[in-house]
C-alpha cells in the first residue's frame, strides 16, 4: 500500500503548482486551468484520506468537486467570452479600469 | 510494488502540471492538463476510487477540457501570452516573492504532510470506491448534497446562458 | 442710628444707576446733583453713625451688621455684613468727606466734557466700592469692594478711552493691581484654612490661639496680604501704574490716587495688626518696603516735569511713610498719616488739577511759573498743603509724619529712621521744586495760553480742602496726653496683647513638641524720654526747611544752576528715568510673557498639540493613500496578496 | 440487486430552500412566456421570498437535525434565512428601477437572485462541509453572473471577471482545507469533527491547522476581510448597484453563518489557534477598510471599503464566540442589512441613465435639493458609522459587549479607533451634501419600490436603533 | 414624565417645525422661540419643585427599554444636574433668540438647535449608562451641522474636528461602559445600566479603576477640553455661527465637566484621588496656557475660545479638589462660563453681524459709537475677568479655596489664572472698545437694537444675581455635593478599592433582568 503521506505530498505540490500558475500566468484561461489544477490536487487528499479512514465522504466530496468545477467552468468560460465581445483580450493585466 | 507504479504517474502528472503552468500557448496548456487529469485518472485507480476516476475520465478530462479547448479555439487565443510572458521580466522582484512564496507554501504543506504519522492506510472494505458503494452513499446519505448540486449545475447553465447569448440587448 | 450703616455705600450706588443709566436724558446739572448729592447723603449717614460709635462705651465700640448671607458652601460662610468699628469709621469718614469734596469740585472741573454722566457714575461707583471695602466684615467683602475700587480705576484712568496712553495706564493699573490681589486672595484663602472663617472679628479674636508666634503660617498669610496692599497702595514692586494712572481726569487722581484707594493697603494692613503682630518677619518687611518705598519714589519725585507725576511720586513715597509705620507697629501713626495725607494730597492734586485747568491741559511745570498772580487761591491752597506735606509746624503733615518718624526710630531701628528722615528732606525740595516751578519765578507759559483762576465751584472744595490739610493735624498733637484723639479713638482696634499671644503661641509650640524661644525681650519696652522725641521733632523740621531752603536756591535763586549741574549726570538720568524700572519690567515680564504666548499659541498649540491632532490625521491619510496603491486593479496582485496572507497565518499559527 | 433503502427526507425542514428554488424555476420559465416586462417576475419574486418566510417557521421543535445531521434548522438559521429574504427583497425591489434605467432586460436576473438566496439558505442550515462548500458555490456562482449582467458594460464584465477567477481561486484553499479538516479529524460533520476535537480523536494536529488556516482563506475571501479583500473594492464598483447591495448583505451574511458554524460551533476546542488568525483578520480588515474608504472618491467603492471594515468588526463577533457572540452577529447583520441597502437606494435613486452619480462630489448640496434623501442618507450613514439613535450602533454595541465580555478589551479598543476613523469618510458624504453648495442639478428616479426600500430601510434604522428590544430577543434565542 | 417631556419638547418642537412651509422664515422662527422659550419655563418647575434636602434623584422616571439587556429608559435629576439643565433650556431659547438674523435654510437651522436641545437636556438627565452615551452622541450631530452648514470659511474642517475628536473619546467612554457592565454582572449577577444601580454596586480593584477612569477621562477631557485635548476648540469657535458659539461654550463643554461629576468621581473614587496630581497639572496648565495663548489672540472668538480652556481648566481643578468649596465652586463656575462665555460669543456674534470680521484690529473705540454694546461688553467682561460681585467671582473664589484645603502650590499657580484673565480680557476690550475711532466703517455702526438687547440683559441680570447673592443657586448643589464629597472621601474606601458600605438592595434595581445564557 501506498502510505497517505506520498498522496498528501503529491497533492501538495500540485496544489502549489496551481497557485503558481494563478499567480504567474496573465492569460485568463490559463489562470482557470491552473483553478482547475488545484481543485483537482485537493480530490486527491480527499481521495487519500478516505483510503485511509475506508469512508466514502471523500469521494462524494470529489464527486461534488466534480459539478463544482463543471459549473465553474461554464460560467467562467461564458464570462470570458462576454468579456471578449468588449475587448478582444484574455491579459489580465488589461484589465484594471477599476482600481484604488 | 504499486510505488512503482504511482512515482512515474505522479512525476507526470506533475510535470504535466508544470507545463500547464509553464506552456506558452494556451494550447499547450489545456493539453498539458488533459495529461495531467488522466495521471490523476491513474492515481484515483490506484486508490481503489474507480468510480471517481471514471468520472475524472469523463467529466474532467472529457466535458471540462473540451470545453476549455472550444473556448480557446472559439476565441483564436494564441501566442499573445508570449508579449505578455516576455513582460514579466519588468517585474522581476515580484515574480521572484511569487516564486518563494509559491516554495514557502510547498515546503510548509509537504512539511505539514509528512509529519503526519498516516503513513499506511486502513485495510478497505472491499466495495470501496466501487460505483454501487459511491452512488448508493450517493442516494442515501448524500442525497441532499446531490440535490442541491442539480441547482448548482442549473444556475451555471442559466448563467451561462445569460452571460454568453449573443444577442446584446 | 448705627444700623443705618448699610445705606451708606447704597446711595452713591443709587446715585451711580442714575447717573449711568439715564445720565444723558436728565442732562449735565441733574447729574452733578445726583452724584454729589449721593455722596453727601453717604457723608451725613456716615456722621450720624459716627454719632452712634461715640455714644457706644469705648471697649463696646464695634458694630456688626449682616445684611444677608452672600454665599455659603460647607463650613464657609460668606456675609454681606459691615463692621463698624473706630478704624472704618476713620476710612469712612475720609472716604466720604474728602470723596464729597472732590465731587464738588468735578462739577466744575469736568463740565466740558460730554460723557460727564459716566465720570459720575464712575466716580459714585467708587465711593460705593470703597465704602464696602472699608466697611466690610469679613476679607471677603473687602475684596468685593477692593476690586470695585480697582475696576472703577481702571474706568476712570482710561475716562479718556481714546487716548491710547490712557487706556494702556488703565490696563496696567488693573492688571498691577491683580497681581496684588492674586497675594490677597491667597491670603484670604490660608486665613480660611486655618480659621475656618473670614469674619474680621472672629479671625482677630482666634489669632493668638491659632497661629504661632513668628510661625510659617502666619508669615505666609501676612506676606500674601501684604503683597496685595503692595499692589493697591503702589509699593515697591508694583508701584508702577500709580504714575502712570495719572493719565485720569485730575479728581480722579485726587480721589483714588491720592486720598482713598491707594491708601486701602495702608487700612487692610493696619486691620489685620493682629495678625501681622504674630508676624515679625512680614513686620520687617512692611517697614522696610514702606521705607524704602518712601525715599525712592522720592527720589524719581525730583526729577519729574509732569506736574501730576510728581504729585503721583510723592503719593507713592507718603504711602511708604505709611507702611513704614505699620511696618514698625505703629498703626496708629500709619492711619493718622493716612488721614492727613488725604487731606493734603487730595488739595495738592485738586490744586495741580486747577492749575492744568486754567492752563487748558497743560501738565509740564517746565512750560509754567508765574502762575500765582493768575491763580491766586490756588497757589494759597496749594502752597498751604505743599508745607503740610514737607512736614512744616504746625500742619498737619508735621504731626503724622513726626510720629512715624519717632516710632521707626524707638519701635524701628535707625536705618529705617534714616530711611524716613532722608525721604523727607527729599520730598520737602521737590515739593517745593513744584511749588517754585509753577507758581513763581518767569512765566513759562505758552503765550496762547491765557491763565486764569478756576470758578469758586473748584476752588471752595481747595479751600476746605486746604484748611484740613492745615489744621488735621490737630487730630493727633504728640507730647500732651489724651491729646492724641486719633490714638484714643482707634486704641480698641490696635490694642494687641502681645503677653497673651506670646504665651499661646509657646503652649501651642509645647503641644506640637517644638523648642519654644526665648520671646521675654520682645515685651521689653524701651522708655524714652520727651526730650528725645522733642529732639527729633526739632530734627525733623530743620530736615524739611532745609529742603526747603535747597529747592529755594535751586529753582528760585539760580534756576540755571540745576540743568548745568544735572545734565549728563548719570544719576540724574537715572532717576528722571525712574530708575528704568518699567523698562526693566518691560523687559523681564512683559516682552517675554507675550513673546513666550506667541510662542506657545504659533508653535506649542498650532505646531505642537495641534500639530499632533493633525499629524494623527495626516498620518491616517498617508496610509489611506498606501491601502490605496495596494489596490493596483490587477488581478493577479490580489491573488498575491491572498498568498501572502495566507503565508502570513502560516506563520502566525505554526 | 438490493434495493437502496429509500433516504429519510425531511421535506418541512428544506421547505424555505424548496420553495424558493420552485419559485425560482417558476419565474425561470415564466420569464419564457413574457415580452418584454418583467414587472410580474418581481411580483412573484417577492412572492417566493414572503412564503420562504413563512414557511420556515413551519419547523418546531428546535433545532432540528436532518439528512444524518447535515443540515439544521434552528433559531440562528431562521434569522438567517430572515435576514437572507429581506436583503433578497430589498434588491430585488431595488433592481426594478435601475434595470429598467439601465436597460437590463434578463429574466433570469430575478431567478438567479432567488437561486443565490436558496444557496444563501442552505449555506446557512448546512452543518456538512460538502454542504457549505455546494452552499458556497450557488452563492458565489450566482453573484459571478449577476455581477457581469450589464454584458456591454466593461466595468461590469470585469468585475465579474475578477471576482470570478478570485473567487475561483478562494474556492481551491476553501475546499483544500475543507479536505485537511476532513482528513484530520475523519468526518465532514461539524458535529462529528467538534466531538472529535473534543476527545482528542484528531489524526494529526498540523494537517488540522492548516485545514482551519485554508478554511479561514477561504471564508475570508467570501466575506471580503483583509487580506483577502481586494476584490471587493472593484467588483462591487463594477457590479449593477442592486447586486452591490445585495452582495455586501445576504451572501455575506450567509457566508458568515456558515463561518461561525464551522470555526464556533465544531472547532470550539482549539479556538486559541484560529482566534488569533481571525483577530489579525479583524484587526487589518478594520484598518485597512477605514484607510482604504479614506481615499475614496466613488461612492459604491467607499461602501466597499466600509464594508471591508464592518467585517472585520463582524468578526469580532465570531472571536467571542459565546452566546453573546451569536446573538450580536445576528443583530449586526440585520441591521446592517437595512443601512446597507438604504445607502445603496439612495445611491440608486440620485442615478439616472447615463449619469449614476457616483462620484461624492456629484452629491454637493443634495441636502437643498432633497432635503429627505439627503437626511435618509445621512441617517444610513450614520448608522454605518455607529452613531446612537441608530441600528448601527446597538450593533456595535452588542459586538463590542459580546468580546469585552470575553476579555477581549484591546481588540475593542482598536475597534473603537477605527469607528471613530471610519466617522471620517461617513462624515465626508455628509459634508459633501449638507456642506456644500449644490453643483449641479439633481434628476433623482424617485421610483415608487425604490423609495419603499429606502423606507423600510430608515425604518428598520430607526426601529433597531431605538427600540431594538424585540430584535434583540429574538436573536439571543 | 415631566422631566421627559421637558427633555423631548425641543426635539418635538423641531417635528413641528418641519410641517412648516420654508417660506414661512416668521412663523418658523416664532414657532422655534416659542417652543424654547416654554421649555424654560417648564424647566423652571423643576427648580421651583425641587427638594434642596436631598442628594437623591429628583423626578425620576424609570421603565425598561432593552429589557434583554436591563437597559432602562432612566431620567433623573439631582442637584448637580438640575442647574446644568435650566441653564441649557436658557441657552436654547437666547441661541434661538440670537439666531434671527440666520439667512439660509433658517428652517433647518431651527431644526438642528431644537434637536441640539434635547441632546444636551438628555446628558444632563440620563441615569442609564446607555441612555447617556445615547443622548451623548446624538447631540454631535446637530452641532456638527450647526458648525458645518451655517459657519465660517473653514467650517467643515471645523465640524469635522469637533466630530472626529470628540467620537474618539466618546467610543473609548462605551468601551469602558461595556466593561463595567459585565463587572456588575460579574458581581451581582444582575445585567443592567443603570447608573444609579451600579454607583452604589461598583467595586473594582485600583488597577482596573484606573483603566476605566482613563477611558472616561478622554471622553470628558476631550469634551472640557483639558489642556493637551483642547484644540478643536478654537477651530470650532471660530467657526461656528455665533449661536452655535453660545452652546457650544454654555453647554457642551459642561457635559465634560457633569461627565466627571456624574461618572469619574462616585464611579471610580479611588483612581480619581491617584489621577489627582495629574489632572490637577493639567488644569494648572490649561488655565495658564489657555490664557497665555488667549493673549495674543489676532481673532475675538478665537481669543474667547482659548479664555474657555482657561476659564475651565478652573472649573476642573475644583471638581478634583473633592471638597466642598470645590466642587460647588466648580458647579457654579460651569454655570458663570456658559453665561458669560456664551454673552461674549452673543457680543462678538453682534459686532460680527455688523462688520463681517472678527479681527481684534479691525475695531476700536467702538464704545462711543455704541455705548450701549460697550456698558453690555464691559460688564460680561468682568464677568469673564472674575470680577467680585459679578458672578465670576464666587464660583473662582471657591474652587481655588477648595484647591487651596489640597494643595498650597496648585492654589498658587492657579490663583495666577486670575492676573492673566484681567491680562488677556482688558487687553481686548481696550482694543476693541477704546482707543481712537480710526476705522471708517465703524464708524457708522448702529447700537444695539431691541432684540439684541434682550437677548443680553437677561444674562447681565442673572450675572448679577450669581455675583451678589448666590446663595439660591449654591443651595440648590448642597446636598448632592455633600453626597458626593462622601463619596470621593478616601476614608470611604478601603484600600483594595471597596467603594462604600451604603448598599442598599433593591433600591434602583426594578426593571433589569437576567439574561439568558
Amino acid at each position: 500500500m501506498i502510505p497517505l503521506s506520498h498522496y498528501l505530498v503529491l497533492s501538495a505540490m500540485l496544489f502549489s503548482i496551481g497557485v503558481l500558475g494563478v499567480l504567474v500566468r496573465r492569460n485568463a484561461i490559463v489562470v482557470f486551468m491552473c483553478v482547475e489544477i488545484m481543485l483537482n490536487a485537493v480530490n486527491i487528499s480527499l481521495i487519500g484520506f478516505d483510503n485511509y479512514t475506508d469512508q466514502v465522504n471523500g469521494q462524494i466530496f470529489s464527486f461534488m468537486v466534480m459539478c463544482v468545477a463543471a459549473a465553474e467552468v461554464s460560467v467562467g468560460l461564458a464570462i470570458v467570452i462576454a468579456l471578449f465581445r468588449n475587448k478582444p483580450t484574455v491579459n489580465l493585466d488589461e484589465f484594471n479600469l477599476m482600481r484604488w | 510494488m504499486e510505488l512503482l507504479i504511482f512515482y512515474p504517474i505522479a512525476f507526470v502528472s506533475i510535470v504535466a502540471a508544470l507545463l500547464v503552468v509553464f506552456n506558452k500557448s494556451p494550447i499547450g496548456s489545456a493539453v498539458s492538463l488533459i495529461g495531467m487529469m488522466l495521471c490523476l485518472a491513474g492515481i484515483f485507480v490506484m486508490q481503489k476510487a474507480h468510480f471517481i476516476a471514471i468520472l475524472q475520465v469523463l467529466i474532467y478530462a472529457g466535458a471540462i477540457m473540451v470545453l476549455f479547448m472550444f473556448v480557446i479555439m472559439l476565441l483564436n487565443l494564441k501566442g499573445d501570452d508570449t508579449a505578455a510572458w516576455a513582460a514579466r521580466d519588468k517585474n522581476k522582484l515580484l515574480s521572484v516573492l511569487t516564486g518563494v512564496l509559491v516554495v514557502g507554501v510547498l515546503y510548509k504543506i509537504v512539511d505539514i504532510a509528512t509529519r503526519t504519522e498516516l503513513n499506511s492506510p486502513a485495510p478497505l472494505t472491499d466495495n470501496f470506491g466501487t460505483v454501487a458503494e459511491v452512488g448508493k452513499a450517493l442516494f442515501t446519505d448524500y442525497v441532499l448534497p446531490f440535490e442541491v448540486a442539480s441547482i448548482l449545475l442549473l444556475v451555471a447553465m442559466v448563467g451561462a446562458l445569460v452571460l454568453a447569448k449573443s444577442k446584446v440587448d | 442710628m448705627l444700623s443705618l450703616a448699610w445705606l451708606v455705600p447704597v446711595f452713591p450706588l443709587i446715585g451711580s444707576i442714575v447717573t449711568g443709566f439715564f445720565g444723558l436724558r436728565i442732562g449735565k446739572d441733574a447729574v452733578g446733583k445726583v452724584a454729589c448729592g449721593s455722596v453727601a447723603l453717604s457723608f451725613m449717614t456716615t456722621l450720624i453713625i459716627l454719632a452712634g460709635l461715640v455714644m457706644l462705651p469705648e471697649e463696646h465700640r464695634i458694630y456688626e451688621q449682616v445684611v444677608f448671607t452672600w454665599f455659603a458652601s460647607g463650613d464657609l460662610v460668606v456675609d454681606f455684613g459691615y463692621q463698624i468699628d473706630p478704624l472704618s469709621m476713620v476710612m469712612m469718614m475720609v472716604v466720604t468727606g474728602v470723596g464729597l469734596i472732590i465731587h464738588i469740585y468735578s462739577i466744575g472741573y469736568m463740565h466740558e466734557e460730554y460723557s460727564y454722566y459716566r465720570f459720575f457714575a464712575y466716580m459714585n461707583l467708587f465711593m460705593c466700592s470703597m465704602l464696602l471695602l472699608v466697611m466690610g466684615n469679613n476679607f471677603l467683602l473687602m475684596f468685593i469692594g477692593w476690586e470695585g475700587v480697582g475696576m472703577c480705576s481702571y474706568f476712570l484712568i482710561g475716562y479718556y478711552f481714546e487716548k491710547k496712553s490712557a487706556c494702556d495706564a488703565g490696563t496696567k493699573a488693573f492688571v498691577v493691581n491683580r497681581v496684588g490681589d492674586f497675594a490677597f486672595l491667597l491670603g484670604i484663602m490660608y486665613i480660611f484654612k486655618e480659621f475656618k472663617t473670614i469674619d474680621f472679628t472672629s479671625v482677630f479674636a482666634a489669632a493668638p490661639n491659632t497661629l504661632i508666634y513668628g510661625g510659617e503660617a502666619v508669615t505666609l498669610i501676612t506676606l500674601f496680604l501684604f503683597i496685595g496692599a503692595t499692589g493697591k497702595s503702589a509699593q515697591i514692586p508694583l508701584y508702577t501704574w500709580l504714575p502712570d494712572a495719572m493719565e485720569g481726569p485730575t479728581p480722579v487722581s485726587a480721589l483714588i490716587h491720592a486720598a482713598t484707594m491707594v491708601t486701602a493697603g495702608v487700612y487692610m494692613v493696619a486691620r489685620c495688626n493682629a495678625l501681622f503682630m504674630l508676624a515679625p518677619m512680614s513686620m520687617m518687611t512692611v517697614a522696610f518696603i514702606g521705607g524704602g518705598t518712601a525715599i525712592f519714589a522720592a527720589t524719581i519725585g525730583m526729577a519729574q516735569n509732569d506736574i501730576k507725576r510728581v504729585l503721583a511720586y510723592s503719593t507713592v513715597s507718603q504711602i511708604g511713610y505709611m507702611f513704614l509705620a505699620c511696618g514698625v507697629g505703629a498703626f496708629t501713626a500709619g492711619i493718622f498719616h493716612l488721614v492727613t495725607h488725604a487731606f493734603f494730597k487730595a488739595c495738592l492734586f485738586l490744586g495741580s488739577g486747577s492749575v492744568i485747568h486754567g492752563l487748558h491741559g497743560e501738565q509740564d511745570i517746565r512750560k509754567m511759573g508765574g502762575l500765582k498772580k493768575y491763580q491766586p487761591v490756588t497757589y494759597l491752597t496749594f502752597l498751604i498743603s505743599t508745607l503740610a506735606i514737607a512736614g512744616i509746624f504746625p500742619l498737619s503733615g508735621f504731626f503724622s509724619k513726626d510720629e512715624i518718624l519717632f516710632h521707626s526710630l524707638v519701635d524701628g531701628n535707625m536705618i529705617l529712621w534714616g530711611m524716613g528722615v532722608s525721604g523727607a528732606f527729599i520730598t520737602a525740595f521737590y515739593m517745593f521744586r513744584l511749588v517754585f516751578l509753577t507758581f513763581h519765578g518767569e512765566s513759562r507759559v505758552d503765550p496762547h495760553v491765557h491763565p486764569h483762576e478756576s470758578p469758586k465751584v473748584m476752588t471752595l472744595p481747595l479751600v476746605v480742602l486746604a484748611g484740613l490739610a492745615a489744621a488735621g493735624g490737630l487730630l493727633g498733637i504728640p507730647l500732651i496726653k489724651g491729646a492724641h484723639l486719633l490714638h484714643h479713638w482707634l486704641e480698641p482696634v490696635f490694642s494687641f496683647d502681645m503677653k497673651a499671644a506670646l504665651d499661646a503661641s509657646a503652649q501651642m509650640m509645647i503641644k506640637e513638641g517644638h523648642h519654644v524661644p526665648a520671646w521675654s525681650h520682645l515685651l521689653e519696652k524701651e522708655e524714652h524720654g520727651l526730650a528725645m522725641e522733642i529732639g527729633l521733632m526739632l530734627l525733623s523740621l530743620v530736615i524739611a526747611l532745609s529742603g526747603i531752603t535747597a529747592a529755594y536756591f535751586f529753582y528760585i535763586k539760580y534756576p540755571t544752576l540745576p540743568d548745568r549741574i544735572m545734565q549728563g549726570q548719570w544719576g540724574y538720568e537715572l532717576v528722571k528715568n525712574k530708575y528704568q524700572v518699567d523698562e526693566f519690567y518691560d523687559a523681564t515680564i512683559v516682552n517675554p510673557a507675550i513673546e513666550g504666548s506667541f510662542f506657545l499659541w504659533k508653535t506649542c498649540d498650532a505646531q505642537g498639540v495641534d500639530g499632533a491632532v493633525n499629524g494623527v490625521a495626516k498620518t491616517i491619510a498617508w496610509f489611506s493613500d498606501q491601502a490605496r496603491a495596494f489596490q493596483s486593479g490587477f488581478v493577479r496582485n490580489y491573488a498575491l496578496f491572498m498568498v501572502v496572507g495566507f503565508i502570513g497565518f502560516l506563520i502566525v499559527v505554526f | 440487486m438490493d434495493l437502496i433503502p429509500a433516504p429519510s427526507i425531511d421535506l418541512i425542514s428544506l421547505a424555505p430552500a424548496l420553495v424558493l428554488s420552485v419559485f425560482g424555476m417558476g419565474v425561470l420559465i415564466l420569464d419564457l412566456f413574457i415580452g418584454k416586462d418583467k414587472s410580474i417576475l418581481v411580483f412573484i419574486s417577492l412572492l417566493g421570498l414572503f412564503l420562504t418566510t413563512v414557511v420556515t417557521f413551519a419547523k418546531g421543535g428546535l433545532p432540528v437535525y436532518s439528512f444524518q445531521g447535515s443540515y439544521v434548522v434552528d433559531h440562528f438559521s431562521i434569522f438567517f434565512i430572515f435576514i437572507f429574504a429581506i436583503s433578497s427583497a430589498l434588491a430585488i425591489m431595488l433592481s426594478v428601477n435601475y434595470n429598467r434605467q439601465e436597460n437590463i432586460k434578463v429574466g433570469e436576473y430575478y431567478s438567479l437572485i432567488l437561486f443565490c438566496t436558496v444557496g444563501m439558505i442552505i449555506l446557512a442550515s448546512s452543518t456538512d462541509l460538502i454542504m457549505i462548500f455546494l452552499g458556497i458555490e450557488i452563492v458565489s456562482i450566482c453573484l459571478y453572473i449577476l455581477a457581469g449582467i450589464r454584458r456591454n458594460d466593461a466595468r461590469s464584465n470585469e468585475a465579474a471577471l475578477k471576482y470570478f477567477l478570485l473567487g475561483a481561486f478562494a474556492t481551491g484553499f476553501l475546499l483544500y482545507g475543507m479536505a485537511l479538516l476532513y482528513g484530520a479529524t475523519g468526518s465532514t460533520q461539524l458535529m462529528k469533527i467538534a466531538l472529535a476535537l473534543k476527545t482528542g480523536k484528531v489524526v494529526s494536529k498540523p494537517l488540522l491547522l492548516m485545514g482551519a488556516v485554508l478554511l479561514i482563506i477561504g471564508f475570508g475571501f467570501k466575506v471580503a476581510s483583509v487580506p483577502f479583500h481586494m476584490w471587493a473594492p472593484d467588483v462591487y464598483q463594477g457590479a449593477p448597484t442592486p447586486i452591490t447591495a445585495f452582495m455586501s448583505v445576504g451572501p455575506k451574511a450567509a457566508v458568515l453563518a456558515s463561518f461561525f458554524r464551522v470555526f464556533v460551533h465544531a472547532m470550539p476546542d482549539m479556538a486559541e489557534s484560529w482566534i488569533l488568525v481571525l483577530s489579525i483578520v479583524a484587526v487589518l480588515s478594520m484598518f485597512v477598510g477605514n484607510l482604504g474608504a479614506i481615499a475614496q472618491t466613488n461612492i459604491k467603492r467607499l461602501l466597499a471599503y466600509s464594508s471591508v471594515s464592518h467585517i472585520g468588526y463582524i468578526l469580532i463577533a465570531l472571536i467571542a464566540k459565546n452566546s453573546l457572540g451569536s446573538a450580536s452577529l445576528l443583530f449586526y447583520l440585520l441591521a446592517y442589512a437595512f443601512t446597507t441597502f438604504g445607502a445603496f437606494a439612495i445611491v440608486i435613486i440620485l442615478g439616472r441613465r447615463g449619469d449614476e452619480k457616483l462620484e461624492i462630489d456629484s452629491y454637493s448640496g443634495l441636502a437643498y435639493r432633497h432635503p429627505v434623501l439627503a437626511l435618509c442618507m445621512a441617517i444610513f450613514l450614520m448608522s454605518l458609522g455607529g452613531l446612537p439613535p441608530l441600528a448601527g450602533f446597538v450593533g456595535k454595541f452588542y459586538i463590542f459587549s459580546a468580546a469585552i465580555k470575553e476579555g477581549h478589551v484591546p481588540l475593542v479598543v482598536i475597534a473603537v479607533l477605527n469607528t471613530a476613523v471610519s466617522f471620517y469618510y461617513y462624515l465626508k458624504v455628509i459634508v459633501y451634501m449638507y456642506m456644500r453648495e449644490p453643483a449641479g442639478e439633481f434628476h433623482p428616479t424617485l421610483a415608487p419600490l425604490s423609495l419603499l426600500v429606502v423606507a423600510i430601510a430608515v425604518f428598520g434604522t430607526l426601529q433597531l436603533g431605538i427600540f431594538p428590544g424585540p430584535i434583540i430577543s429574538l436573536a439571543q434565542q | 414624565m415631566f422631566l421627559t417631556l421637558v427633555t423631548f419638547l425641543p426635539l418635538v418642537a423641531a417635528g413641528i417645525l418641519a410641517f412648516i412651509p420654508k417660506e414661512n422664515e416668521e412663523t418658523i422662527k416664532q414657532t422655534a422661540l416659542a417652543f424654547a422659550v416654554a421649555d424654560f419655563l417648564l424647566s423652571l418647575q423643576l427648580w421651583a419643585d425641587f427638594d434642596l434636602t436631598t442628594h437623591k434623584m429628583q423626578f425620576e422616571f424609570n421603565v425598561p427599554w432593552i429589557e434583554t439587556w436591563g437597559i432602562n429608559y432612566h431620567v433623573g435629576i439631582d442637584g448637580i444636574s438640575l442647574l446644568l439643565y435650566i441653564m441649557t433650556t436658557f441657552l436654547t431659547a437666547i441661541s434661538i433668540l440670537a439666531s434671527w438674523e440666520v439667512k439660509k435654510y433658517i428652517k433647518e437651522y431651527m431644526m438642528a438647535m431644537l434637536a441640539l436641545g434635547t441632546g444636551m437636556l438628555g446628558v444632563f438627565v440620563a441615569l442609564d449608562f446607555f441612555l447617556f452615551y445615547f443622548f451623548w452622541e446624538f447631540q454631535l450631530v446637530p452641532m456638527y451641522i450647526i458648525i458645518g452648514v451655517w459657519g465660517g470659511p473653514r467650517r467643515i474642517y471645523a465640524a469635522v474636528k469637533f466630530f472626529l475628536y470628540t467620537a474618539v473619546g466618546s467610543l473609548l467612554m462605551l468601551v469602558a461602559i461595556i466593561w463595567i457592565y459585565f463587572i456588575v454582572q460579574d458581581k451581582t449577577g444582575v445585567y443592567t445600566t443603570d447608573l444609579m444601580y451600579i454607583t452604589q454596586r461598583l467595586d473594582i480593584p485600583l488597577s482596573t479603576q484606573k483603566w476605566l477612569f482613563m477611558a472616561f477621562f478622554m471622553a470628558f477631557a476631550i469634551k472640557v477640553p483639558m489642556f493637551p485635548f483642547h484644540t478643536w476648540l478654537p477651530d470650532a469657535h471660530v467657526e461656528a455661527p455665533t449661536a452655535g458659539s453660545v452652546i457650544l461654550a454654555g453647554v457642551l463643554l459642561k457635559m465634560g465637566t457633569y461627565g466627571f461629576l456624574r461618572f469619574n468621581l462616585p464611579l471610580f473614587p479611588h483612581a480619581s484621588n491617584e489621577f489627582l496630581p495629574l489632572i490637577a497639572a493639567l488644569s494648572i496648565i490649561g488655565i495658564i496656557y489657555g490664557a497665555l495663548v488667549s493673549m495674543v489672540q489676532e481673532d475675538l472668538k478665537k481669543l474667547i475660545a482659548y479664555s474657555s480652556v482657561s476659564h475651565l481648566g478652573f472649573v476642573m481643578l475644583g471638581i478634583f479638589a473633592f471638597n466642598h468649596y470645590g466642587l460647588e465652586g466648580a458647579l457654579l463656575q460651569n454655570l458663570n462660563h456658559g453665561l458669560s462665555t456664551g454673552a461674549l460669543f452673543l457680543i462678538v456674534g453682534m459686532i460680527y453681524d455688523r462688520r463681517h470680521t472678527r479681527l481684534i484690529k479691525e475695531f476700536g473705540g467702538l464704545s462711543k459709537q455704541m455705548p450701549k454694546y460697550a456698558i453690555c461688553f464691559m460688564i460680561i467682561t468682568f464677568s469673564s475677568i472674575g470680577l467680585p460681585g459679578l458672578n465670576g467671582f464666587v464660583g473662582e473664589f471657591l474652587v481655588l479655596l477648595g484647591i487651596f484645603q489640597v494643595n498650597l502650590m496648585y492654589a498658587a499657580l492657579a490663583t495666577s489664572g486670575v492676573i492673566f484673565a484681567a491680562c488677556y480680557m482688558l487687553w481686548m476690550f481696550q482694543r476693541v472698545m477704546f482707543q481712537e475711532l480710526k476705522n471708517p466703517e465703524n464708524m457708522k455702526l448702529p447700537d444695539l437694537n431691541f432684540r439684541e438687547l434682550v437677548l443680553l440683559v437677561p444674562i447681565i441680570v442673572l450675572c448679577f444675581w450669581i455675583g451678589l447673592y448666590p446663595q439660591p443657586v449654591i443651595k440648590t448643589f448642597d446636598a448632592s455635593v455633600a453626597h458626593l464629597v462622601d463619596q470621593v472621601n478616601p476614608k470611604n474606601f478601603a484600600p483594595g478599592g471597596a467603594v462604600h458600605a451604603e448598599l442598599k438592595p433593591g433600591h434602583a434595581a426594578n426593571g433589569k433582568s437576567e439574561v439568558k445564557e
